[in-house]
Parts: C-alpha cells; structure tokens; sequence
C-alpha cells in the first residue's frame, strides 16, 4: 500500500481535490495516477449504500474514425457488437462503443490499463484518431443501492438497474450537462460511471452530492470500490 | 360613482348594446376582406371604415373575435427598441396607445407602469446602453441604471451579489405599458361594426382565388367572397394564409408560452424583464402574475403547454422573486408566434398587387396594435405605403437587408 | 414532454436534442438566382403538416432528421442524414455567375 | 362559540381524537383533532365564515370540502390562498381570513355589494376613462382593491426538489374506478403507480353512501384497499396530484415538496366527478354546500354540518345525503326534489318512509340570512312552474344547513389536456368525453357510470385495454359496461334567477346569472368571449363549479344547444400549485478552468463568460482601473500571464481537413504550412460574422482550431451538421475541455518560457510568428502557438486539462525573477484594442459583414465556396453601409465616450461606439466605431453622443493603435 501524499505531488490534478483535502481525504497513487483513497476509515459499507468517487485522474482515452472498429479488433479488442454498451476486456479494461466508429476505452480501479498503454503506443492507421477523453471528461463513480434513485433526481432516462444493464450506456442530460453514463458494476456492487465535460466537475459534484443526501450518501475512496472487486 | 355606470344601475332592463354586428350571412362582395380578427385586423377595418370611409368590409376570422394573440399575449406595450425604423414605428404606437379608450370609447385599462430589463453581464450592459442612446435620441424614454436605481425602483427583487447570475445592470423604459389586451379587438371590433363593417366569427379562409396577378375572392367554409383588396392578419397562421395566396415568407411559427398565478395583493408595479434567465414578470391589475419568457425551442401549430416550460419559467422567476415560491399557478397556455429572421415584422405591399401582408408579428404585436391599424388602413385606402411602415416591406429580405431586433426583443416583449 | 427517438441513442426527451431547421436541398450557390437565394437563406416552407426538419442529439452531438406534423407535434419517423446525403458533396471550382459569363 | 359540532366515533375516518391540535383562526384559538383539515376544525367549533369574495366581499365559507373551491381560501403566514379545506391543522397555525378591510366579520368593502347594480358585467371597460387620462386617476383605486391574499416578500422557499420515476400503467385517482384499474392493471404483470390526491384512498367510497344500511361503501372500500395494499406490482402515492397531462403521458405529480415526472406507457384516468352547486338567490351564503361536502364533514371529520337542514337535490343522492343527515344527528327538515317525477332507488325508497317531508317538483328559490347576516337562516321554497321559474306562493323553512345535490361535471380538465373531446348529452344533462389520445384511457364516473358496480367493471375493462396495448395481457377485452341507473343524476335546470339577482354561477368572480346573460346580450356570444367579457371561470377554481351552469345559461341565450356552446378550454395546472413545485432546484451549470483556484488566490475578480468564470482582473474592485493599468503595463513592458483555457478548441482531421475548413470559413486553408497558424473568420449563411479563431496546422490532415469562449459549442455543431451534407472525409472533434490554456506574453515572454521548454527552438528564426509547435513546457506534453492577440511576443501554451494548475505554477514560478504577474479579461480587452483586434459580439453585431469590419483581407475570393460567401457576393453589389474605424480623442478636455454611444451627424443618428478606454500607451482614448463611409477617410473626424449629450469630435486613425509594423509580437 502506497504512502499517504498529496494531490499535488503530479502535474495532472482533478479539479475536485480541494474539496476532497477539505472533506480530509487521504490520497494514494494508482499508478501514474493520484486519487482519493479514503475520506473515513471504513467506506465499504458507504459505498454499499450510496457512494460518489472522483476517478478523473484515472486513464482514459477515446479513438474515433470509419476505421476505428477494424484497427481496434486487429489491436485485439472485443468489441461490443452494438453502440452505447461496453465490453470488458481481459486486463480489466472496459471498452465502450459510443457509436459505430467511436470508443472509449476505462482502465481499471489500479490505474493501470496495459491495453491503453499497448493501443496509445500502437501505429494508427488513416481514419483513427485518438481523443484526449481522460482531460476533456471528468470520470465520477456513483455507486450502491441507491445510486438508481439518486440518478433519478438528475436525470431523465431510466437507470434502474433492472431496466439498464451492466454494461449498458446512455449518452444523455445529467443536472442540465452532457454526461456519458455507463453501468459499471463492480462485483456485486452496482455503480455506474459517469463522464461529463471536464470543465463543470466541480458543479456536477456538488449537484450529485445535493441529491444523494436524502439518502445519506457521501463521496468514497477507490479503497472502497477495489474492495468490491 | 362614474356617470357611465348610472345607467346599469338606474334602469330595470339592462340596457344591452349589441358591439358587433350579429352572425348573418356573406356577401357576394366585399370592397376590403380582412383575414384575421385580431387586435391588427380589427384596428384596420376600424381605420378604414371611420377615417378612410370604406366601410363595404368583411371581417373573416376562423375562430372567435380576437382569440388568437390577441388574446394570449401577456400585454406589454413598450417602445425601447434598437434600430431607429423600430424605435421610430413602436414610438408612434405607444402615443396612440394613451388615447386609445376616448378613441373608441372603451376603457382599455392602459397602465404606464414602467418596464425594467435586468443586464447580467457586460455584454448586456452595452446592449441596453445602446437601445436606451438610440431611444433618448429619439424621444423614448429610456436610461440605463445601476444596482442603487434598480433597487429603488423593484425594492423586493432579488439584488444577492452572490446570485448565480447577479444583476448589473438595468434598461429602464419608463414609457413601458399594460392595457387589457381583449379590449383592444373589442373596441376596435364595435367601432367597425358601428361603422358598418361585417365581422364572420367561425369563418375559415381556405383558398385564394388570384387572377392576373390579382386578388379576386376567397373561398372560406361559408362559399366564396368576392373582394376588391385582401389584408392577411393572422399572426401565427401567416405562412398558411400567405401561402393560398401563393406568397412565400421567411416566418417560422413557434408556440409561445406564458402562465399566471392566482391573485394576491399588489407588491409589483412595474414589467421586469431578464433577458438572460429568459423570464418577464408583472402584475395584472387584477393581481395575478403574468410570467413569461423565450419561444418553444421547435416550431409547432399548436398552443398546447409544456411542462418544461412551466419548470424553466418557475425557477427563473424565482431567480429574481423567491417569495414567488409560495404564489400559486393558476394556468399556463401558449400563442403561436410568426417569428421574422430580423424580428421586425412584415408590412405593406406583396407579390399579388390588391393583396396587403401584416405579418411577422412574432412576439411584439401586441404593442404594435393601434398603428397597424393606423398605417395599414392608409395603405389600403391610398394604395401609398406610408414612410413609418416603408422599412418593414417583404421586399427586405430579397435585398438581403435586415431591421435586426434581436438584442431588443429576445425574451423582453 | 415529448419523446423524440435518435437513431444512435434511442427514445428521449424533446430536451436532450437542438432544434437544425427545415431540411430543404440547397440551391446551387453558383447557379441561383439573387431571389432564390435569398429566398433560400431567409424564407421557410413553414408548413402546417408533416415536415422533415433537423435535430441534432446533444450529448452525443449527433446529426439526424425526423418527420414531424407540426399541427399534432407527432414525430413520424427519425432517420439517419445518410439516407439523403448519402455521396460526397463538391463544389466546382468556378465561383461567381459573372465568372462564368 | 360554545357549539361543538364533533360526532363520536366511528365517524371520522380522517382524525384522531387522541391528538388534540390547537392553532389560531383570526387570532382566536382553536382546538381541533390530528388529521383534521383547517375547515374541519373550524366548523366543529361551528365557525363556518371562512373568507371575502372577491369582488363584493360577500361571506364565504364550506362548498365542497374537497379543495375545488375559491370560498375556503384563507391567509397563512407565508401561504397566502390555501385552502381551509385541504390543509392540515398544525400546532400554533396562524390563519385568517382574507380579502377584507376592518375584519372578517365587518368588512367594510362588502358595501361593493350594495353598489352591484351599478357594476353590470364588465362595467370597467364602459367607465372611468373619460375624460382622456382619467383611468390613470381610477386605476390606484382598482389595483388597491384588486388581489386576494397576501404574499410574505421575506419568503424563501424551503428545499422542494424533482424526481423521475416510471411505470407500464399510471391510474390517477384512487376511488374505486382507480383501485379497480390498478388491480386489474397489475394482475396482468404490469407495474402501476396509483396516484391519489387524498390522504385516504378510496375516493368516494369514504363518504358517499351506496346503500340504505350504509355499510357497503365501507366494505368494498376496505376490500378494494386491502388487495391494492397486497399487491407488489402497484405503488399507491397518497396525498399526490397529477397536475396535468403533457404528450406521451408525461406526468407531473406533486407530493409534499417533491414534483415526480412520472413516464407512463400507458395511462387510465380515474378522476371521477365534481358534484355542481345549484343556482339561486343567495346560493352562495355560508351554510349552503354541496351534499358531498355535508357528507366529507360527517364521514371524514366527525363534523355536524349543522342542527337543521334542507336538502335541495335533483337525483337520488340526495336522499342519501339526508340519511347521513339523519344519522349524523341533523334535522332534516326536508328534501326539496327539483324532479317531478322522480325515479327512486333504494336509498330514495327507504328515505321516504322514513316520514321526512319530500317537496317534489320544488326548488329553493332563495337562501335568507340568519341574525348574523353572515349564515343561512332559513330558505325559500316553491313550486316549480316552468323551467327555472317558480310560483309566487312560497314556503320558509328555518335551517342552518342547505344541502345540494343537483348534479356533476366529469373531472374533464385533465383529458382536455390530453386533447380529449367535451361535448354534452341532452338526456343526461351531462357533459361527456371522447377521444383520448393514444395510450390514455378513461373510466368510472367520468365516463358517467355511477352505480358502484358499473364503475368498477369500467374500470377493470380499461385496464385491460391498457395493458393489452403494453403486449403484456391476453384477457379478453369484456364489451362496454351498461348502464344500471335509470335516471341520470344530473338534473338539466337547477338555475332559479331572482329579481335581486345574487344567483351566483361563478363563485370565485361574483358573477350572478344576468351578467352571463348579458355578456351574450352585449354580443360576446361565443363562450371564450363571454369569460372572457364576464371573467367567469377565470378565478382560482377555473370553472369547476361554474363551466356547466354558464354552458346552459349562454345555450339558452344565444338558442344553440349546450354542446355547440361548450366550454373553454381546460390548461395545465389542474389545481393550483406553489411555483416552488415547478422551480424544484435550479440547475445552472457552471465551468471552470483547471486554474480556476490560483486566480482567486491571486485575489482576481471574476466575471462569467456564458458558463465560464474568467478572471476580470486582479485586486479589489475599488482599485479596478489601477489593477487593469498595471496589468496592462506589465504585459507591454515585461511580461504577463493569462488563462485562455475558455477558449474553444476543435480537431479536425483526415485528408479532408483543409478542404473542410476552406468550406466553412472565409480564409483560404489549402495552402496554409504545417507548422503556421491562421486567422479564422467565420460567417452565416446570411453573410454575418458570428466567430473567430485560429486555425493550427500540426499535420498535413490535423487543424487544431480555436473558436470564442461563447461560440464554441455552437461552432462545433454547427460544422458537424455541414459535413453531414458534405460528407467530407474528415473528423471533427470538440476538445475544448481537454486544454487548459495559457498566453505568456510580453518583451520577457521567451525568456521565461525557455526556462520550461526546452524541445522546442524558441528563437523568431526558428518559431516565427504565427507558428505553432508541439513539445513539452514544465514537462507536460504541449501545443505552443505564437499567436498575439494583446500584440507583444506572445505564446498561447495549451496543455491537457488537468495539468493547467501545474502549468500556471510552473510558469508563475520560472517568471518570478522577472516579476510575471497573471492579467485578466479587462487588460486583455484593453491590450488588444490597441493592437486594433475585433471581439466578436462586442465590435460585430447581428449584422456586421466582413466588408464592414474591414475584415475582407479575411475572405478568399478564389474559392469555390464557403459559407455565407455566396451573400457576401450579393451584399458586395450593394452599397457598404458603415464601416467600423478606429478612432482617438485628441481633446484632452472632453471626456471619454463609452461603449454603444452614439455616432451623430447633426440629428442623424449614423454609427455608435463599440469599443473605447484611455490608452495608456497612447495616452489618449482610444476605440473602434461604426460610421459611414464617408466619413472612414483616415484623418476624418467624426462626432460621438457622449454622457449627457456632450459632443465629442473623434479622428479616425488607421489600425493598429499600437506598433503599427508588428515588431513587437513578432520580435
């Protein structure tokens, strides 16, 4: 386990870790990465019940392009055969398929992402271009068992996990900004990531955490997602 | 007790006057057909038949006198506009507007209550002092004010420097107005109809008949009408009606929508306007509040209500009034609204040579009311386009000219 | 609130999409006249009936069109713009009418 | 008050008599039990006056006790019009009455009510103007008198927020129609919300009696309530109201503080009916109410609705109001039945065995006041001649209570909305409704079933329609149900008009039958015009009680039937709401830059860009024009640092990318050099400026493109949706949020920035002007672009969003021995308006062509096309306007325009100002300005409108102000 340090130790920084020192987080590197561990001791059973996590610093990348779905399979993606689901690869890594030549691919919980790494390194043919989705979105978590309800205060499209899959996507309206929600469960533990204009974090943030208080939810460390795993 | 009222209250028989003329049928021909019984078509058929003396007018209107805009607009008569044509045009109408009542003898209620248009950001703020320079210039009453003046003139709006959109300003038009709008067409209506004029409620315009570039009839759902000059005053209905007529408009026609509370003792006196949280809101003389805001955001024929509307118009109002919170809404309903690319109407003269266009009228025809009738009816009657109403041609848009308005009429009204 | 269905994401509210316009094929800029472009560029159709106009799904920023009665608000069918535009667009390389003449 | 008009148990369904609960009613205390409403407690202890009306401050009080009315409107501290009978009591509730002047009891405006004779419908529009300016005088009068309650301006809303929810069926209403249709909704697999605006559920099975005995309501009640309990399928929200049906049954419901948006698949409306008042002299007096609202007080609240009372009914229901009546312990004197030949059911049967007198074929044809003036002391009654007329002879009964039961409207407002038909049936006297959008289904006694078991089979019959539609149900759909009453409840004339008039139809408006008549005498024939003229139906209830009544009064007057009269049209809400409901919490999103922390700990004040919060300056406000100077000094002579990051930023790549944006812009692209930068202006297809930026070549098939802080998002979607015509081989991408962004600029710009970039040749040889480069600044991958906006050596820095507080750091530390100091947009504004650069929005207007912002050195006249171009040609044809200049004030003595003054020729008003500020390095004012062509010679002078009318002469000078030949920023 990595020594507690700070969130400014890395020239890449959520623009949320201000209020995550304020709320007394203690913050860990995930590989290249450093993120909240923990607020309070034990967040597993917070996380169980209504959770929200800030993993913006986590990696990320998209690729766009008529070519993108071709290259990626020859990269040895799998691909999931329709737009707006996501498939989870070997390594951990979730592959998200936002329309028929766009995806976007989520590392794991540990930072790491080998096949992030491997495709970011990977020669490009014509009609593949790589997006900067690990800066141009923030990647919040929200989790537990009422993280449906939660999301039902803030947005219009039926999340409820019985109606909305694991894996299933909306691209949608989330508190009045564009917002990629993904299902995401981790274990047995429903979650849902959300990824939306890195630049309104701090509004979406506050606007999650306002209508999870009616059910007592309160943001989490990774600590408490990794042990769902 | 006013002299007006003795005789209500004197007589044992209500002493009933008949203000239009009752349901009968069509005649073969009309010397002026006016499509549309509105505040404009009626205030026309008024003008020519008492200033003009053409009185051989028929008044067609596919629904019920005035309940078009006419009878949904939220009333705000104003005349803080920015390009000098509109400032020029929506000058004169607030003048005729002050001696509307005596002018047909009926009470239209006119208020001079003032408007006063919220500026959140600096860009607002060069906006607002360049209608009120253009506006001062030209007689209108306009000032720019500052927080103090503003506070003093709404005590009770939300001032908080620390609102999500905090107020920097304000465009206050002292000149700005309210009346009773359905007063208007009726005045104007019984004026006609004393005059002789022929007003045909659930009388429904379905063809045009054009022959050598001619207006000769309309075919409505009571048999064909024939016509020496058409004058189309339709509002939202304008592309439909123009294009019988086989003329083509760049009007687009959005449903517009407002919503009123249930009365409560005065507390707000003037029109208050924010263009940038998309809200008006003023207190009719009956208490209610009127509250509105920008257009629907797809074009629809349609006056249903939305729901979205009411939520958007709600939190904006309370923006700048939390006690609004505890008001109550009564109803909300919406107007379909001939929107111009320019938002200046459409006026005077058209492709078909006896066939006369007022249009575009999106969401300022309401204040624009008595000198439509003014200058339409002169139009017709002359066959000359009067100066004020000149710029507003159709013609315009083929010149690639515009009498742009936007910064003047986006959610202010 | 009205459900529009986009093509990409499916059924969603009226509020997720921007309104484009009318659908209406250009006029050859080069080729119209002063009229019909004006025309082209000021003036609608603005039909009360079945029109097909565009929309564009904010969130995944995604272009369609949609037939739509604009007297009920009835949306009759969402299509992809690929079904109209379905071959690149070029323009050739003369510009004004004057050049040509 | 000594009288208690509490019943023992088991009346009483509603409170609890073990909670006792004191408030106040005009400041006297009251004692009422939990649960009851503040009606219910107040008439217990006989207190009925409740409210003012609103135009001749008539005495009101109990209606319906079902919160349909205007009469039961009182003041709460911060609530003014709640209604008495829908808001629960509280301990220490304040309530009084309202829309009176002196008090409740003694309002000295009922004299209004004296003077009605002068006030014919409408009697503002024939008075009070002349002569001209006269109204203004009488307005303050009216507008003084105007309004009901009163609202607390120190009032903030409490926390009311929204939710979401959906479900296969919605059934709103939750009497039996509605219990029904959600069982057999849910019996089919479907999931059911049952909405129900009660805190009860059983609707009418909680007052209304079924049978003689009287325990039938309460057994299928129970029953009914029991399986909907049991079932998991359905959800049942009490105390809930559907407020409106909007397309695609999308429905607000409103719960305590909460607005759900339910999305139904299917909806059934079970909504019932409202029980209508009868029409005649004084019907309006505090005691007369309907019979379910005699019944709601004695079932619900344990409440006597008085000692004596006469029924006035026009079907059988009213007998079994009198039977509860009985049983409630009231004298009922008699039951006056408008019918002449009446048709009994059981409970009538039983009713007149029980020796009570029975006036058949009579009418109440006028209420009288007690001692009090302010209750009913006795009625009355005679013979029915004609319709709607009496005989001379009458006959008074001494009551406290009148009882009416005449008839019912279906609860139309929500199907109306919905875009159902209402139209009227001449045998049943009723109004009645048809087709129901798509997926939205009616049953019950909206659908004038009446006899419980014919409501409950509709019911069911239409649930299963519904869910047959969801696929989810294989049921035979059962044939329509049949009718069991023989006479329709409705009776067609309850409508008695009194030479005093005072037969009041609307309540809420004060409007006595002849002002209805009259409206259509005055010739507003048409129903719209007759509200509209009379304002009847306008007032809080919208028509509940008096829609029907003026459909037949206006129908007999203009000789049309009722269904050719109708109504007017039924709006959302269906009951009042608090804003607060629709507002819920406001969401106005909000963006800020990776730095957004460091400009506030450097003091800055910030200002909002559309969304965006951008640094104005750094310092306090009072010293605004020193900070804005210094800033702008320290950029001209050293070197400043300011966050672009705001700025928008869009790829766009493939071998089509040049070609793209030689379309979509004015410049030409195809030619630009990898590794060079451009001026971007783009047009409308109307010829209009509406942004500009930079367009970065990085590759052969890779633009980087900047658009302005507010035209980003516009910008982007806008090239998106001209490629989905063009179909260019080319991908477009907004990363405006993926960059943060920088400018370093001033004379030390280089030397700070080469302390952190060490991969990139910094030298102008090397990195000339206008070049843009890729390489690494504090070791974070970057984009360098030597643009210069502010016109000193300059290099935007855009680096990935989360490392923009890193880069700041980096910078402001490598800067520090040369004293780098961070500017804001104002000294920005300033800067390049000495350089002689536009802002787009602030120089330009919804007009402004290039031409006219001498900007045609922008446009490529070689291309084949672009957008907007072709109207740039014809506008070419035409005339030029205006053209924007820039200017200076030499008079050192005039003061300094501001921006949007005018410019004047004589009285013609021929320009404005569009940008202006002292320039420090000029040491003069400095601005642009639109004015005519003539008078755009360089050397020209112009005059400007300043504050207050003072003339300003203004020379036009060429651009830039400021180093002229560019050999600062490309030093």
């Amino acid at each position: 386990m990595d020594p507690s340090i700070s969130p400014t130790q890395t020239s890449r920084r959520s623009s949320l870790y201000r209020r995550h020192s304020q709320l007394g987080a203690e913050f860990h590197r995930f590989g290249e990465a450093i993120a909240v561990h923990h607020y309070a001791s034990d967040e597993a059973t917070q996380a169980q019940s209504l959770g929200l996590a800030d993993l913006s610093t986590l990696p990320r990348v998209g690729f766009k392009g008529a070519g993108t779905p071709a290259w990626a399979e020859q990269c040895g993606v799998h691909l999931p055969h329709q737009p707006n689901w996501a498939s989870e690869q070997p390594d951990g890594t979730l592959v998200a398929r936002l329309s028929s030549s766009e995806l976007l691919m989520i590392g794991d919980y540990s930072g790491h992402s080998p096949l992030i790494d491997r495709l970011a390194a990977a020669d490009r043919p014509e009609r593949v271009y790589p997006l900067p989705r690990a800066d141009s979105h923030s990647w919040l978590a929200l989790c537990g068992s009422h993280a449906a309800d939660t999301l039902a205060k803030v947005c219009a499209v039926d999340l409820r996990p019985q109606h909305f899959e694991n894996g299933q996507i909306a691209q949608t309206s989330l508190a009045k900004i564009n917002a990629i929600i993904l299902r995401s469960d981790i274990g047995n533990l429903t979650n849902y990531a959300i990824f939306s204009d890195s630049s309104s974090v701090e509004y979406l943030w506050d606007s999650l955490l306002d209508a999870m208080a009616e059910h007592r939810g309160s943001p989490v460390g990774l600590e408490a997602l990794a042990n769902n795993r | 007790m006013p002299f007006g009222l003795l005789k209500y209250g004197l007589s044992s028989e209500y002493p009933a006057q008949q203000h239009f003329s009752p349901p009968g049928d069509l005649k073969k021909h009309y010397d002026v057909v006016i499509i549309g019984a509105g505040g404009h078509g009626t205030g026309i058929a008024y003008h020519l038949a008492k200033y003009h003396g053409i009185t051989n007018v028929a008044i067609l209107e596919k629904s019920y006198l005035g309940g078009g805009n006419t009878a949904r607009n939220t009333a705000v008569i104003r005349s803080n506009y920015l390009t000098e044509e509109g400032v020029r045009f929506y000058r004169e109408s607030v003048k005729l507007w002050q001696n509307l009542s005596n002018e047909f003898d009926y009470n239209v209620m006119l208020e001079n209550r003032g408007q006063l248009t919220l500026a959140h950001s600096d860009a607002a703020v060069r906006s607002f002092r360049w209608r009120a320079e253009v506006n001062k210039h030209m007689g209108v009453r306009s000032e720019l004010v500052d927080r103090q003046q503003i506070a003093e003139l709404v005590p009770n709006l939300r001032m908080a420097e620390d609102a999500r959109f905090p107020i920097m300003a304000g465009l206050w038009h002292a000149d700005g107005a309210t009346a009773r709008h359905d007063a208007v067409v009726w005045g104007y209506a019984r004026g006609a109809c004393q005059r002789g004029v022929e007003l045909h409620q659930l009388t429904e315009v379905q063809d045009v008949e054009i022959t050598a570039g001619r207006v000769s009839a309309v075919r409505t759902n009571r048999g064909r009408v024939g016509c020496g000059a058409v004058v189309q005053a339709v509002a939202g209905a304008s592309s439909v009606v123009a294009n019988m007529a086989g003329i083509k408009l760049p009007i687009h026609s959005y449903p517009l929508q407002a919503m009123v509370t249930q009365p409560y003792k005065p507390l707000l006196t003037p029109h208050v306007s924010s263009p940038h949280v998309h809200v008006y809101v003023h207190q009719t003389s009956r208490g209610e509040f009127v509250i509105g805001g920008g257009s629907d955001p797809s074009p629809l024929y349609n006056t249903r209500a939305t729901l979205e509307q009411r939520e958007s118009l709600s939190a904006a109002a309370l923006e700048l009034f939390p006690f609004l919170a505890q008001a109550r809404l009564l109803r909300q309903w919406a107007g379909t609204t001939d929107m111009t690319p320019d938002y200046s109407p459409i006026m005077g003269l058209s492709p078909v040579e006896n066939y006369y266009l007022d249009a575009g009228w999106g969401t300022w025809g309401f204040k624009a009311t008595p000198i439509c009738g003014v200058s339409m009816a002169e139009l017709v009657a002359t066959q000359k386009v009067p100066d004020i109403i000149a710029p507003f041609a159709l013609e315009r848009f083929y010149r690639f000219e515009q009498i742009n308005e936007a910064g003047a009429t986006a959610a202010s009204h | 609130m009205k459900i529009l269905t986009c093509p990409l994401n499916g059924p969603r509210n009226m509020s997720e999409f921007t309104y484009g316009g009318e659908y209406h094929p250009t006029p050859d800029h080069a080729d119209a006249s002063a009229r019909e472009w004006a025309e082209h560029v000021f003036f609608h159709h603005n039909t009360a009936g079945v029109v097909t106009e565009w929309w564009c799904h904010n969130a995944s920023s995604y272009w369609f069109l949609a037939e739509r009665n604009t007297l009920t608000d009835e949306v009759l069918r969402t299509f992809d713009c690929d079904q109209v535009y379905n071959q690149r667009i070029d323009f050739p390389a003369v510009t004004t009418p004057e050049a040509r003449k | 008050m000594t009288v208690d008009n509490r019943l023992p148990s088991p009346f009483g369904t509603l409170i609890d008599r073990n909670q006792t609960v004191e408030f106040s009613f005009e400041k006297k205390t009251i004692s009422g039990y939990a649960g009851d409403t503040v009606a219910s407690a107040l008439a217990a202890n006989n207190q009925w006056l409740l409210s003012r009306s609103f135009k001749y401050h008539r005495p009101r009080g109990v209606l319906t006790m079902a919160g349909q009315d205007a009469n039961s409107m009182v003041q709460l501290p911060s609530d003014p019009n709640a209604l008495a009978d829908r808001i629960d009591i509280s301990p220490g509730l304040k309530v009084m009455g309202q829309n009176y002047s002196g008090s409740l009891t003694r309002d000295r405006n009922a004299v209004l009510g004296l003077v009605s004779r002068f006030l014919p419908v409408a009697f503002y529009y024939k008075a009070f103007f002349k002569p001209r300016g006269m109204w203004q005088k009488w307005a303050p009068f009216f507008r003084h008198r105007a309004g009901l309650g009163r609202i607390d301006q120190n009032y903030q809303a409490d926390y009311h927020d929204k939710q979401y929810q959906f479900y296969d069926v919605a059934v709103v209403g939750g009497g039996p129609a509605g219990l029904a249709a959600a069982l057999a909704a849910a019996d089919s697999g479907a999931s059911v919300l049952l909405v129900d605006e009660n805190v009860r559920l059983g609707g009418s099975l909680n007052y209304a009696r079924n049978d003689a005995e009287g325990t039938q309501s309460g057994r299928v009640r129970d029953a009914l309530v029991a399986r909907v309990k049991a079932n998991a399928k359905i959800v049942a929200m009490s105390e809930a109201t559907c407020n409106g049906w909007f397309s695609d049954n999308w429905l607000p419901i409103i719960c305590r503080k909460r607005l759900y948006k339910v999305r139904a698949k299917q909806t059934i409306l079970c909504v019932g009916a409202i029980e209508q008042p009868a029409i005649f002299h004084n019907n309006d007096l505090p005691g007369v109410m309907l019979g379910s609202a005699a019944q709601r007080l004695i079932k619900l609240y344990a409440v006597r609705p008085g000692q004596s009372a006469v029924v006035l009914t026009g079907n059988n229901d009213g007998y079994a109001v009198a039977l509860d009546l009985i049983d409630a312990g009231v004298e009922v004197k008699a039951i006056v039945d408008l019918r002449d030949a009446p048709v009994y059911d059981a409970i009538a049967e039983h009713v007149s065995s029980l020796g009570i007198s029975v006036k058949v074929g009579h009418a109440v044809y006028a209420a009288k006041r007690n001692a009090s003036r302010l209750h009913l002391g006795s009625v009355d009654v005679r013979k029915i001649v004609d319709r709607g007329h009496c005989a001379t002879e009458s006959e008074t009964i001494n009551c406290d209570t009148l009882c009416m039961s005449v008839g019912y409207t279906p609860t139309y407002q929500l199907i109306c909305q919905a875009g159902g038909r209402l139209s009227y049936d001449d045998d049943s006297a009723m109004f009645t409704l048809s087709d129901c959008p798509e997926n939205c289904y009616t049953a019950g006694s909206v659908n004038g079933y009446w006899h419980l078991e014919d409501v409950i089979s509709d019911a069911e019959r239409a649930a299963i329609i519904a869910t047959q539609a969801l696929d989810v149900d294989r049921r035979e759909v059962p044939s329509a149900v049949v009718h069991q009453q023989t006479q329709s409840p409705n009776h067609p004339w309850p409508i008695f008009a009194h030479p005093k008039g005072c037969e009041f139809v609307d309540f809420d408006e004060d409007l006595q039958i002849a002002d209805i008549v009259n409206a259509t005498r005055d010739g507003y024939q048409h129903i719209q015009l007759v509200k509209r003229y009379s304002t009847c139906g306008m007032g809080p209830s919208q028509g509940r009680h008096s829609a029907l009544a003026t459909a037949r009064l206006v129908a007999d007057a203009t000789e049309r039937t009722v269904a050719q009269t109708g109504v007017t049209t039924a709006r959302p809400p269906f009951s009042a709401e608090h804003l607060a409901h629709s507002a819920g919490r406001s969401f106005y999103p909000a963006r800020r830059s990776n730095m957004h922390y460091r400009h506030l700990e450097s003091g800055a004040q910030m200002l909002q860009a559309g969304a965006w919060y951008r640094p104005a300056y750094y310092g306090q406000a009072p010293a605004r024009e020193d900070c804005i100077q210094r800033e702008v000094d320290n950029v001209r002579n050293n070197v400043g640092l300011i966050d672009v990051s705001t700025l928008g930023g869009i790829e766009v790549r493939g071998v089509d990318a040049g070609e793209f944006l030689n379309r979509f812009y004015t410049f030409g692209f195809l030619k630009q050099p990898v590794g060079r930068a451009r001026y971007a202006l783009l047009t409308n297809e109307a010829g209009v400026v509406i942004d500009d930026g930079v367009a970065c070549r990085f590759g052969e098939q890779h633009y980087y493109v900047t658009a302005t802080t507010g035209g980003a998002d516009r910008v982007y979607q806008s090239m998106l949706k001209w490629n989905a015509q063009w179909r260019l081989d080319v991908d477009i991408a907004n990363v405006t949020s993926a960059y943060a962004g920088v400018n370093i600029a001033g004379p030390n710009a280089r030397k700070v920035l080469a302390k952190l970039c060490t991969d990139i040749d910094l030298s102008a040889a090397a990195f000339p002007y206008m070049g843009v480069r890729e390489g690494t600044v504090a070791g974070i991958a970057a984009r360098v672009i030597r643009v210069g906006f502010v016109g000193e050596l300059g290099y935007e820095v855009h680096v990935p969003q989360h490392a923009g507080e890193a880069l700041w750091d980096a910078l402001i530390n490598a800067g520090e021995d040369c004293a780098i100091a961070p500017f804001g947009v104002e000294a920005q504004r300033l800067l390049r308006l000495e350089k002689g650069h536009i802002i787009i929005g602030q120089d330009t207007d919804a007009m402004s062509n290039p031409t006219e912002v001498q900007m045609g050195w922008a446009v490529s006249k070689l291309k084949p096309f672009f957008v907007g171009g072709r109207t740039l040609q014809e506008l070419g044809r035409l005339p030029l306007k205006r053209c924007l200049v820039g200017f200076v004030i030499d008079d050192p003595t005039a003061p300094i325009p501001l921006e949007s003054h005018l410019v004047v020729d004589g009285d013609k008003m021929t320009g404005r100002v569009t940008s202006v500020n002292y320039s420090p390095t000029l040491g003069k004012p400095i601005g642009l300005a639109y004015v005519p062509p003539n008078c755009a010679e360089t050397g020209g002078n112009f005059t400007i409108k300043s504050s207050g009318g003072v003339l300003v002469v203004a020379t036009v000078v060429d651009l830039p102000f400021y180093d002229a030949d560019n050999r600062r920023q490309e030093l």
